[in-house]
C-alpha cells in the first residue's frame, strides 16, 4: 500500500499537466474542475493513507542519480510529521483553489494560474514528503518558481514581474548556502537521505555540525522571509491574492520551519545554533510586527504578520519543542489564510482598493466577511481559547521553562512581540469596520468568496483542540502524534502566569487601539519614523546601495573597460599595431632606384666588411 | 540481419556528411536533410550489437592510411563518445532546421555537413593525427559559414576565430608531432596511435610544455576566461545554426580533448594541472555568470550564459574524481541541448521583432505564449532548476568539487546564484512587460515545435531520469580514473 | 710572368667601383646600365685573372657566360627603357617612383 | 715587357671608363665606353683568353654597344643630366665606394695569393671550347633559354605603346 503515497504529490502534478496540455480546449468551468479535484484527492488519498504515517511508512519509485557513491533515490517518508504537514498543505490548498476559482473568474489567464497552483501544490508534498534533500531541493527550487511565476502572475505590470523576480533572487541567494550545507552534508555522511543523516548525526565533529545548522537555518529564513532575507515577501503581495494566501502564508513560507523540523536531530546537537535560530527567529518576529503596526495596505499588513508569526515558529524550534512550531505552523496557517481570504473578498467589494483608510464599514456590506475577518484576527491576536492563543503560549512557555537568562530575554521578547501582534491585528478589525466613505464597489461577496473560508474559520477558533496542554484538560495529541521533542514541559503555575500575562496584553491592545480608531481617523502624518516602519526598516534602501547597486554597478564597469577594452579587442590591437609598424616602415621603400642602389651598396661591404672580420681574426 | 550488422557503422557515420555535403551541391540543399536523417538512423542504431573484441570500446573500426608514418583511420566509440555523438547529430538536425526557412543556398548547408563529419571525427579518434585533421575540418567550415553569412560584423568576427583556433590547432599540432617524434625514437616504432604514445616517457623539462601547447589549444576552444577573447563576437555575428554548433558541440570537442587526448598523454603533468583548471574554471563561472548579467544583446547575453556553464563543466573536469567526472560528461551533452534551444530561440525571437536588444524587447508572453512558454522553460533549465537537465550536471559536478576541495563547491554554488540573476533578468526582458515591437506575430510554427519539442523532452529526461545516460558514462569515467592511477598520476 | 695577381684584382676593384658610382650618381637610365656594364666587365677581369692564377679554363669559361647574360640583361633593359620613355616621356630615374610603399 | 703593355692597357681602361661615366652626353659616353672595352679585351689577351679577347670585341664592343647605341638615337633626349653639385648627393656613394675600396684594398692587401705573381694561361679556342661543352652542357642550354626569354621579353616591351591600353603599368 506504501506506493499509493506517491499519488499525494502526482495527483496535483497529472492536474497541472492535464490543465497544460488539454487547458486550451477546455472549458473554463472543467479546467478549474480539474485543478480542484486534482488537490482534493490529493487530500483525500492523505486521509486515506493516514494510518501508514504511524510506522513512518516508506516508498520509491525510482533512482533518481546514481554516481560514484551518491545514489538518490526517488523516495518518500509519511512520518507523522509530514502527515501532518501533508494533510495541512492539501486540505488548505483545495479549499484556496476553490476560492480562487471565483476570484479569478473574469481573468483570461486562468490556465496558467492553475497550471501553476497545481505545480505549486505537487512541489510543496515533495518538500514535506521528501526522505531525500535533493528529491526536497527539487520541491523547494520548485516552490521557489512556481512563487517567481505566480506572484507576476500579471506579468504586463513590470513592477510585478520585478517582485517575482526578487523573491525568487532574494531565496536563491538563501539556497545558496543551503546548497553549500547539502554538499557538506554529503561530503561528512556520504549520503543525502534525511533519515540516514539523523541517525549519524552524533558522529560528526561538532564544529561541522554547528556551521551546518547555520547554513541550514539560512537556507530557511530565505524561503521562510526571515531577517536578513525577509524583505521579498511584502512586494510578493503584487500576485493574486489566492496565491499570497496559499504560497506566502500558509503554506511555502513554512517550508523553512519544517525543514529544521525534519533535520532538528541535526540541528539540536548545536546549542550554538539553536541559540542563533532562536534569535533570529525572536527579532523577525518583533521586526514584522513593528512594521505591520503601521502599514496602510491590506495585504502588506498581513504579509508583515506573516512575517513575524514565522519567527515564532523559528523561536520554537530554537527552543527546542518542534511541536510548539508545529502547532503554530498548521494554527497560523488556518487563520492567516483565513484573513488573506477575507482581505481577498474585501479588495474584491472594493474593486481592488488596498489601502485600509479607505475602506470600511464592512459589517454593513458583508456581514458574514466580518465574522470571518474577527475570528482570523482574534486568533491571530492570541486572544485566549483561540487557536493562536494556545499555540503562542507554548512557544512562550517552552522559553521559559529553559530557566537561562538568554532564552528567558528572548521570551520577553516574545511576550513584548505579542502586544504589538494583538495591536496591529485589532487594528485591522477597526478600520475595516470604520464608518468612512469608502471605496465603492459591485454586489455583495459571491458565495465562492466566502464558503471556503467557513471552515478556516471554525479552525482558526477551535484549532487549539489539536494540541491543548494538560493544564487546560487536553491530552496534547499534536505533541503525542508527532512524537518529536517538545522541550523541556513548563511548570503548570508559569502556564497559569504566561496565560494570564496574555490575556492582560490583549485587554491592554485592545484599549489602546478602541481609544485610537474608535472614531474614523485619517492616516497618521508623514513622519519619519512611520515612513522608517513602512518601509520595512529600509531594508531595501540599503541592500540597493550595498548589494545590487555595485554589483550592477562593477558588472557594467566590467563589460566596458577589460571585455571590451581588453579580452576582446586585443586581437584587433595586434592588427592595429602591425599596421602600425607598417606604416613606419614605408618610408624604407621610397620606389627611387638609386635609394634601393644604394641600399644594395652597404649591403655589399657588410659582407666585405664581415669577411674582412673574419679574415683577420 | 547478420549482414547489416557488420557495416562499420563509425566510417559510415563519418563519411555519410562529406557524401551529404556533395549531393547538396549537386541536388541542392534537400540532400541535406536526407543526410540528417540518414545519420540519426545510424546514430541511434549505434548501441545496438555492442559486442567487440577491442577491451574498453563498444565498437572499433581501423583502416591503413598513411603507413609510413604510422598514422592510421581507428575509430572507436564507448559510452562518452556515444553521447557525443547523439549530441551531435541532434544538434545537425537542429541546425539544418532551423536554418531551412532563412538560408536557401545549398552551400551553407553543405558546409554543416562537412563540419559535422569533423565533429564527429574529433569524437570518434583513437589515432592524433586524424584527430588533428579532423579538428580542422570541424572549424574551417563553420569560420566560412560566419564570413558568408553572418551579420554586421562577420569578417572580423570570422578573423578573430580564424586566429584564435588556428594558433591554438598549431599549437595542438606541434605538441603531437613532438610525442610521435620522442615516442620514435624511443621505441623506434613512429606511430600516432593514442594508445601508442601514451606509454611515451617524456622527459620532466619538456612534459609541461607539450602539455601546455595542447591544454592551450583545447582551452581556447572551451573557452575559459582568459581565453574567450574569440566568442563574444563570433557568437554574436554568427548565423544561429553555426553559434549553435559552436557553442552546443565545438566547445565540448575542447573538453573532450583534455579528458580524452591530453589526460591519456600526459598523466603527471594533468594531476598538477587540475588546480590551475579548477581555478580558471572557477573564474569562468563567475566572470561570464556576471557579464551575462550586465549585457544587452540577447544573443551575447546568452553566449556569456555558455561560458559560465562550461566554467561548471571545466570544474568537474578539475575535481576528478567519479561524481564530478560523471557529472561534467553528462553536463556536456546536457549543456548542449539547453544552449542550442536558448540560441535557437534567440533566432527564432529575433525572426519576429526583428531585434535582439533587451530594453527594445518585452511583452512577448501576451504575443506569442507558447514561444514565450519555451523561452521560459529553457532559461528554468539553464539557470539550473531541479528536475531539468542543466540541474543533474550541475549538482553531481559540485558534489564532486565540494569532495575535492570544498571551497570549489561552495564558490561554484555561489555561480548557482548568478545563474538565477542573468536568466530572470533575460526572461524578464523578453517576455514580461506590456507587449511590444510588430503587432502581429505568429506563434511557434509547426516547424519549429519539431525542432524544439524533442529538446524540451530530452531536457527533461535527463532532468529527472538520468541513470541510464550516468550509467553509460560509468564505464569510461571509472577507467580514466584507473588510468590516472596506474600511470602514477593519481596517488 | 707579368703581374702579381693583386694588381690584376685592383683594377677590377677600381673598375667596379668607378661603375658603381656612375649607377649611384648618374639619373640617366641610359648611363645607369653603362655603369652597369662597367661593373659586369670588372667582374669579367677578375675571374679571367683568376683563372691564370688557378691555371684553370673555368674563370674564361664563366667570363663567357657573363657576356651572354650581360647580354640578356642588356637587352631587356634597353627595351624597358624605350618602353618607360613612351610611356612617361622620361628616363630619369628619379621621377620613377610607383613602386614606393 | 708585358708586365708594361698591362699596366698601359690598365691605365687606358680606366681612364676610358671614367671619362665614358663622367660624360653628359650618353652617345659621348657609348663612345669611350667601346674604348675601354677594347683596352679590356687586349688585357684578357695579355692574360691567356685570346678567344674571350675576340668576343669582347664582337659581342660588347660591337654588338651591345651598337645596340645602346641606337636604343639612345631612338630615345633621343640626351637627358641634361644636372648632376647637383650637392655635396648632401655625393657624400653617401662617396662613402659608399671609397668603404667599399677600403674593404675590398685590405682583403686583396691581406691575401697572400696577391703577390703571387700570376703569367698568362693560354687557353686555345679549341680546349676552351672542350672545356665549355665537357663539363658545362647544361650552362649553355641555360645561358641560351635566357637569351630566348630576355628576346621574347624585349620584344613584349618593344610593342607599340597604347595609352589606353591595360599594359600601362602606372
Amino acid at each position: 500500500m506504501t506506493e499509493f503515497l506517491f499519488l499525494i504529490p502526482l495527483l496535483p502534478l497529472c492536474g497541472a499537466l492535464i490543465i497544460l496540455f488539454a487547458g486550451g480546449r477546455m472549458p473554463r468551468r472543467l479546467l478549474t474542475g480539474v485543478a480542484i479535484a486534482s488537490v482534493a484527492a490529493s487530500a483525500a488519498v492523505t486521509l486515506w493513507l493516514w494510518p501508514l504515517a504511524a510506522d513512518q511508512s516508506r516508498a520509491t519509485l525510482f533512482t533518481w542519480f546514481d554516481a560514484g557513491s551518491l545514489q538518490v533515490p526517488m523516495e518518500l517518508l509519511f512520518s507523522p510529521l509530514a502527515a501532518c504537514m501533508a494533510l495541512m498543505v492539501t486540505g488548505v490548498s483545495a479549499l484556496i483553489h476553490v476560492y480562487a476559482a471565483c476570484y479569478l473568474h473574469h481573468d483570461p489567464d486562468i490556465r496558467r494560474f492553475f497550471m501553476l497552483f497545481n505545480l505549486f501544490v505537487f512541489a510543496m508534498l515533495v518538500i514535506v514528503l521528501a526522505d531525500n534533500l535533493l528529491l526536497l531541493f527539487l520541491g523547494w527550487e520548485g516552490v521557489g518558481f512556481c512563487s517567481y511565476a505566480l506572484i507576476g502572475f500579471w506579468y504586463r505590470n513590470p513592477v510585478f514581474a520585478t517582485a517575482g523576480r526578487k523573491a525568487f533572487l532574494v531565496t536563491r541567494a538563501a539556497d545558496v548556502l543551503f546548497g553549500i550545507a547539502l554538499l557538506w552534508l554529503f561530503h561528512l555522511t556520504g549520503t543525502l537521505s534525511i533519515t540516514a543523516i539523523n541517525l549519524q548525526a552524533a558522529s560528526l565533529p561538532p564544529a561541522s555540525v554547528t556551521i551546518l545548522a547555520l547554513l541550514l537555518l539560512a537556507g530557511a529564513c530565505g524561503k521562510s522571509a526571515q531577517l536578513p532575507f525577509s524583505s521579498w515577501l511584502p512586494d510578493a503581495m503584487a500576485g493574486p491574492t489566492p496565491v499570497s494566501a496559499l504560497i506566502h502564508a500558509a503554506t511555502m513560507v513554512t517550508a523553512g520551519v519544517y525543514l529544521l523540523c525534519r533535520l532538528f536531530p541535526l540541528i539540536s546537537l548545536s546549542p550554538t545554533a539553536l541559540a542563533v535560530i532562536g534569535l533570529v527567529g525572536t527579532s523577525t518576529a518583533f521586526y514584522g510586527a513593528t512594521c505591520a503596526l503601521v502599514q496602510r495596505d491590506i495585504k502588506k499588513v498581513l504579509a508583515y504578520s506573516t512575517i513575524s508569526q514565522v519567527g515564532y515558529m523559528f523561536l520554537a524550534v530554537g527552543a527546542g519543542t518542534i511541536t510548539g512550531a508545529m502547532f503554530h505552523l498548521l494554527t497560523h496557517a488556518f487563520f492567516k489564510a483565513l484573513l488573506f481570504m477575507v482581505a481577498g473578498a474585501v479588495i474584491h467589494l472594493a474593486s481592488g482598493e488596498q489601502d485600509l483608510f479607505r475602506l470600511g464599514r464592512l459589517p454593513k456590506r458583508s456581514p458574514m466577511l466580518f465574522w470571518l475577518l474577527l475570528a482570523g484576527s482574534v486568533a491571530l491576536a492570541g486572544v485566549p481559547l483561540t487557536s493562536g492563543f494556545f499555540s503562542k503560549d507554548a512557544i512562550l512557555a517552552a522559553c521559559f521553562a529553559r530557566q537561562t537568562l538568554w532564552w528567558t530575554s528572548l521570551g520577553v521578547a516574545g511576550l513584548i512581540t505579542a502586544f504589538l501582534t494583538a495591536l496591529y491585528a485589532l487594528r485591522l478589525v477597526y478600520l475595516l469596520t470604520a464608518d468612512r466613505e469608502a471605496a465603492s464597489g459591485h454586489g455583495p461577496a459571491p458565495r465562492g468568496l466566502v464558503w471556503p473560508l467557513l471552515p478556516l474559520g471554525a479552525l482558526a477558533l477551535v484549532g487549539g483542540l489539536l494540541n491543548l496542554p494538560e493544564v487546560w484538560g487536553g491530552h496534547a495529541g499534536l505533541g503525542r502524534w508527532l512524537a518529536t521533542p517538545s522541550g523541556l514541559s513548563p511548570s503548570h503555575g508559569l502556564e497559569w502566569g504566561l496565560a494570564f500575562v496574555t490575556l492582560l496584553l490583549v485587554a491592554g491592545a485592545w484599549f489602546a487601539i478602541r481609544n485610537r480608531y474608535r472614531v474614523p481617523t485619517s492616516p497618521v502624518s508623514e513622519r519619519p519614523c512611520v515612513d522608517f516602519l513602512i518601509a520595512g526598516w529600509k531594508f531595501d534602501s540599503l541592500i540597493r546601495f550595498a548589494i545590487t547597486a555595485p554589483f550592477e554597478r562593477l558588472g557594467s564597469e566590467l563589460e566596458r573597460s577589460l571585455e571590451r577594452g581588453f579580452t576582446t579587442s586585443w586581437p584587433a590591437g595586434l592588427g592595429r599595431l602591425c599596421q602600425a609598424t607598417g606604416q613606419k616602415l614605408r618610408v624604407f621603400t621610397s620606389g627611387s632606384v638609386s635609394h634601393y642602389l644604394v641600399a644594395m651598396g652597404w649591403g655589399i661591404i657588410l659582407l666585405l666588411a664581415m669577411l674582412l672580420f673574419l679574415l683577420i681574426f | 540481419m547478420n549482414g547489416l550488422t557488420n557495416i562499420p557503422a563509425l566510417s559510415v557515420l563519418l563519411i555519410l556528411p562529406i557524401i551529404g555535403a556533395l549531393a547538396c551541391m549537386v541536388w541542392g540543399r534537400r540532400a541535406s536533410v536526407i543526410t540528417v536523417l540518414l545519420e540519426t538512423t545510424v546514430a541511434l542504431l549505434l548501441p545496438f550489437r555492442v559486442e567487440t573484441t577491442v577491451f574498453p570500446w563498444l565498437r572499433f573500426e581501423d583502416w591503413g592510411w598513411i603507413e609510413r608514418y604510422g598514422a592510421r583511420l581507428s575509430l572507436g566509440l564507448d559510452g562518452l563518445s556515444l553521447l557525443l555523438v547523439w549530441l551531435t547529430v541532434i544538434l545537425l538536425a537542429v541546425a539544418v532546421g532551423l536554418s531551412w526557412p532563412r538560408y536557401r543556398q545549398s552551400g551553407f548547408y553543405a558546409l554543416l555537413l562537412i563540419s559535422c563529419s569533423g565533429i564527429l571525427g574529433v569524437f570518434l579518434a583513437q589515432d592524433l593525427l586524424l584527430f588533428y585533421v579532423c579538428w580542422e575540418i570541424m572549424l574551417l567550415p563553420l569560420i566560412l559559414c560566419i564570413a558568408l553569412w553572418g551579420g554586421a560584423k562577420r569578417v572580423e568576427a570570422a578573423f578573430k576565430l580564424l586566429l584564435f583556433t588556428l594558433a591554438g590547432s598549431l599549437l595542438m599540432l606541434l605538441a603531437f608531432l613532438g610525442l610521435f617524434l620522442l615516442h620514435g625514437r624511443q621505441t623506434g616504432d613512429y606511430s600516432f596511435a593514442l594508445q601508442a604514445l601514451g606509454t611515451t616517457v617524456i622527459p620532466a623539462d619538456l612534459a609541461p610544455w607539450l602539455f601546455g601547447c595542447l591544454a592551450l589549444a583545447f582551452l581556447v576552444k572551451v573557452p575559459v576566461v582568459p581565453l574567450h577573447g574569440w566568442l563574444p563576437d563570433a557568437y554574436q555575428e554568427a548565423p544561429a545554426a553555426v553559434t549553435l554548433l559552436l557553442s552546443g558541440v565545438l566547445a565540448k570537442a575542447g573538453i573532450f580533448g583534455l579528458v580524452r587526448v591530453a589526460m591519456p598523454l600526459f598523466p603527471e603533468t594533468w594531476t598538477s594541472f587540475l588546480p590551475v583548471l579548477g581555478g580558471v574554471a572557477l573564474v569562468s563561472i563567475g566572470y561570464g555568470g556576471w557579464l551575462a548579467f550586465v549585457q544587452t544583446d540577447l544573443k551575447r547575453l546568452v553566449a556569456y550564459v555558455s561560458v559560465a556553464h562550461l566554467g561548471f563543466i571545466a570544474l568537474g573536469v578539475a575535481a576528478f574524481n567519479v561524481i564530478a567526472l560523471q557529472g561534467a560528461m553528462l553536463q556536456l551533452f546536457n549543456h548542449g541541448i539547453t544552449t542550442a534551444a536558448l540560441f535557437a530561440l534567440v533566432a527564432l525571437v529575433e525572426r519576429r521583432t526583428g531585434n535582439r536588444q533587451l530594453h527594445e524587447l518585452g511583452g512577448l508572453w501576451s504575443r506569442t505564449p507558447q514561444l514565450g512558454a519555451l523561452v521560459l522553460f529553457f532559461s528554468l533549465a539553464a539557470l539550473g532548476l531541479p528536475g531539468l537537465n542543466i540541474f543533474t550536471g550541475e549538482i553531481l559536478i559540485l558534489l564532486g568539487a565540494f569532495g575535492a576541495h570544498p571551497w570549489w563547491g561552495a564558490a561554484g554554488m555561489l555561480g548557482v546564484l548568478l545563474a538565477a540573476c542573468y536568466t530572470l533578468r533575460m526572461v524578464q526582458g523578453v517576455l514580461w512587460g506590456s507587449p511590444r515591437g510588430p503587432e502581429f506575430m505568429k506563434d511557434i510554427t509547426r516547424t519549429e515545435a519539431l525542432i524544439l519539442g524533442p529538446l524540451a523532452g530530452l531536457v527533461l529526461w535527463f532532468g529527472l531520469y538520468p541513470l541510464p545516460f550516468l550509467k553509460l558514462l560509468r564505464g569510461p569515467v571509472e577507467q580514466l580514473l584507473a588510468y590516472l592511477v596506474t600511470t602514477g598520476g593519481l596517488p | 710572368m707579368i703581374v702579381p695577381l693583386g694588381h690584376v684584382l685592383i683594377l677590377s676593384g677600381l673598375l667596379f667601383v668607378a661603375g658603381l658610382l656612375g649607377v649611384l650618381l648618374r639619373r640617366n637610365l641610359i648611363m645607369i646600365l653603362i655603369g652597369v656594364e662597367v661593373m659586369l666587365n670588372a667582374v669579367g677581369l677578375t675571374l679571367v685573372g683568376a683563372s691564370a692564377y688557378w691555371r684553370n679554363p673555368e674563370g674564361q669559361l664563366f667570363a663567357l657566360l657573363l657576356m651572354a647574360v650581360a647580354a640578356a640583361e642588356v637587352t631587356v633593359a634597353l627595351a624597358l627603357v624605350v618602353y618607360l620613355k613612351r610611356s612617361r616621356s622620361t628616363i630619369d630615374v628619379n621621377r620613377f617612383n610607383g613602386m614606393q610603399g | 715587357m708585358p708586365t708594361l703593355l698591362f699596366y698601359i692597357l690598365a691605365a687606358i681602361t680606366l681612364l676610358s671608363t671614367v671619362l665614358c661615366l663622367t660624360r653628359k652626353n650618353p652617345v659621348h659616353a657609348v663612345l669611350y665606353l667601346v674604348h675601354a672595352l677594347f683596352a679590356l679585351a687586349l688585357l684578357y689577351f695579355l692574360l691567356g683568353a685570346p678567344l674571350l679577347a675576340a668576343w669582347q670585341i664582337i659581342l660588347y664592343a660591337g654588338a651591345i654597344m651598337v645596340l645602346f647605341l641606337f636604343i639612345i638615337m631612338l630615345v633621343e633626349s640626351p637627358v641634361a643630366d644636372q648632376s647637383s653639385r650637392r655635396l648632401s648627393r655625393w657624400l653617401p656613394p662617396a662613402a659608399l665606394s671609397g668603404s667599399l675600396l677600403v674593404c675590398g684594398g685590405a682583403l686583396i692587401v691581406m691575401d697572400p695569393a696577391a703577390t703571387a705573381v700570376i703569367s698568362s694561361y693560354w687557353l686555345t679556342p679549341r680546349d676552351f671550347g672542350c672545356a665549355l661543352f665537357e663539363h658545362y652542357g647544361l650552362a649553355v642550354e641555360i645561358i641560351s633559354l635566357i637569351l630566348l626569354f630576355a628576346a621574347v621579353g624585349a620584344f613584349h616591351l618593344g610593342r607599340r605603346y597604347r595609352p589606353n591600353s591595360k599594359e600601362d603599368v602606372s
